[in-house]
């Protein structure tokens, strides 16, 4: 690589691509980097290049789509610029979920790619035989008895409506409209009065009342928040394994959990 | 519509002149004139119509041109008549196919030519790509039978997209005892979530 | 309907059999079940199976059974499904067959359309906003099309979020040659279940 002070200029040699994780998958691709490997940090540049060059031509969900990923591989690569330090602050920890969840979506991504490309060749071949497909002959349509509808005006008109209306009949969905807002605070409290009853309760069970997704989502996070201030510890026999939650208030005692992201 | 030269097979020799037609005629739901089909494979009419004639004969049981062995009887026909060539029952077999077409056939419209004939009804005139995309299957072979039994008729052809255009009869009108299709009942009462129909 | 049976020519014969059946596949609409050709034909289903596996091998230029000099392929094959049997074009003459059978609008399907209809097709039933998150844009003009084109339909409303699911009709896996979702390709085995990732 030649270091030069001034910028060539941005040149696009890509393929039309659609999306931020279709140009993500194309840039990892052309520096021959496997996805799975942590390829992200070195096409952050590349990428960042292309945002700035899609400027005022996108519309703005579409640049927003952009930038949220921008915003993560610089925050990735930043994070691999600077001395690794044990992962103990919610920021690191962030980051970390940060590059999963943006693996798993271009692995997502990448699978239905190949699916589609999949589809272009069924679709390809699939076509190449046309059926014999004819109306009868006069001679022989004129043998068949005289046609029926067997049915009155107002029911064709109930067999019409069947067609055209989506099925099936739609019911409006209210549930969206009470999403409960959560608070990672309150989840500790309710968390800690009752393993200090408990004294020991796993995951499943510290989330056996949650209603919904984001309680769930809440309690981990506070779950986490009492790791880091120490009033819990933590037991997992292997990665996947239960999750079990020990009230231990100001004790050295960190649980046998593998907690270390690093790996 | 034009397809790059490479992917078409070479017609040179006769006996892949002879296929393509055959393949051609197998497909098409209608007459084809030899000019028509010498101009889309791309050869000499007269070597198309000798190539048609040929195969006439070989399903007749003749030998063929080139001095082969004679090919059995066929059970169909090359028939050629004003408006071309197609494929056609050998009329010995007449007893057979009459009685194989009787034998599917009910009087009664099935419930998917009925759905089908609805969406032409109250959309008219349609091409049958809209209809199938409606319904969400091919209507070809519906298409075709409510055709053939007279329900619906083309109508001329759709400037967008080159498809041809549908519309009902007065048939359809007599048989569901209507004197003229501003009597069919509106659809749109029937369905008060749906703002526009054109949508779907 | 009954006809007297010194009108139907015997079948006793192969060649007279499969001649016969050649005739009535000549004008059917729809795959044949060989149980029905024995019906009409009155002939046992095994030896109709028989003649009917002959006759597609003949055409595919393979030497028939009576030991007679083998045919050239033809132009058509004979085609077996699960619902039958039917005559079809051969798949590489398709280049000459589009030419007649094109109703003006087979449009090719677009990248994007091709990859949003694999994230319905693998998701279904599924929302136009989770189709979205997989693809990281914005599906909406393309999932219009998709069900313009009667591709994919509306098929009820989402519990939770209240947004309207789509699943893929039967005319998507016609287009593909499918007979059923089952027959849909295994995804990439690497796919990681990022259903839970979508909450977040």
């Amino acid at each position: 690589m030649t270091l030069t002070p001034e910028r060539t200029g941005f040149q696009v040699t890509l393929h039309n691509f659609t999306g931020p994780f279709d140009l993500l998958l194309q840039l990892i691709g052309r520096h021959e980097l496997d996805v799975t490997e942590v390829a992200l940090s070195r096409v952050t540049d590349d990428f960042i290049a292309y945002t700035a060059a899609l400027g005022g031509s996108a519309d703005l969900e579409e640049t927003t789509g952009f930038l949220v990923v921008a915003a993560t591989l610089l925050d990735l690569k930043a994070a691999r610029l600077l001395p690794s330090a044990e992962v103990e602050d919610e920021d690191d920890l962030a980051l970390l979920e940060a590059r999963d969840v943006l693996f798993a979506r271009l692995l997502q991504y990448r699978a239905y790619q190949q699916v589609a490309a999949l589809f272009r060749e069924l679709e390809s071949s699939a076509r190449l035989r046309y059926p014999r497909a004819v109306s009868l002959p006069p001679e022989l349509t004129e043998l068949l008895p005289p046609v029926e509808l067997g049915v009155d005006a107002a029911r064709f008109a109930e067999i019409a409506a069947a067609v055209f209306r989506p099925a099936p009949p739609p019911t409006v969905g209210l549930d969206h409209l009470h999403a409960p807002s959560v608070s990672v605070p309150e989840q500790v409290v309710i968390m800690s009065s009752r393993l200090e009853e408990a004294g020991r309760l796993t995951f499943a069970e510290l989330c056996a009342d949650c209603e919904h997704g984001v309680e769930v989502v809440g309690r981990f996070l506070g779950v986490l928040e009492m790791y880091r201030s120490r009033q819990v510890a933590l037991d997992q026999e292997e990665a996947f394994a239960e999750l079990a939650v020990r009230w231990a208030p100001d004790s050295e005692d960190r649980g046998t959990a593998a907690l270390d992201p690093g790996e | 519509m034009s397809l790059p030269d490479d992917e078409l097979p070479g017609l040179g020799r006769e006996a892949e002149l002879d296929a393509a037609i055959e393949a051609v005629l197998m497909v098409v739901d209608a007459p084809v004139p030899a000019t028509q089909l010498a101009e889309v494979l791309e050869q000499p009419a007269a070597r198309v119509t000798t190539a048609l004639e040929r195969l006439a004969a070989s399903y007749a049981g003749s030998p063929d041109a080139s001095g082969s062995a004679p090919m059995r009887e066929r059970g169909f026909e090359l028939r050629r008549t004003d408006e071309g060539w197609r494929f056609a029952s050998r009329a010995r077999f007449a007893p057979y196919v009459e009685r194989f077409v009787l034998d599917g056939q009910r009087a009664r419209l099935t419930r998917a030519a009925l759905e089908t004939l609805a969406v032409v009804a109250y959309r008219q005139p349609v091409t049958r790509a809209r209809v199938s995309a409606v319904r969400g299957v091919n209507v070809d072979g519906v298409m075709r039978t409510l055709t053939a039994r007279g329900l619906i008729v083309e109508a001329g052809v759709d400037g967008a997209t080159g498809g041809t255009l549908y519309r009902t009869t007065e048939l359809f009108l007599e048989r569901l005892g209507l004197g003229s299709l501003d009597e069919l009942p509106p659809i749109a009462p029937l369905l008060p979530e749906v703002d526009d129909i054109d949508e779907l």
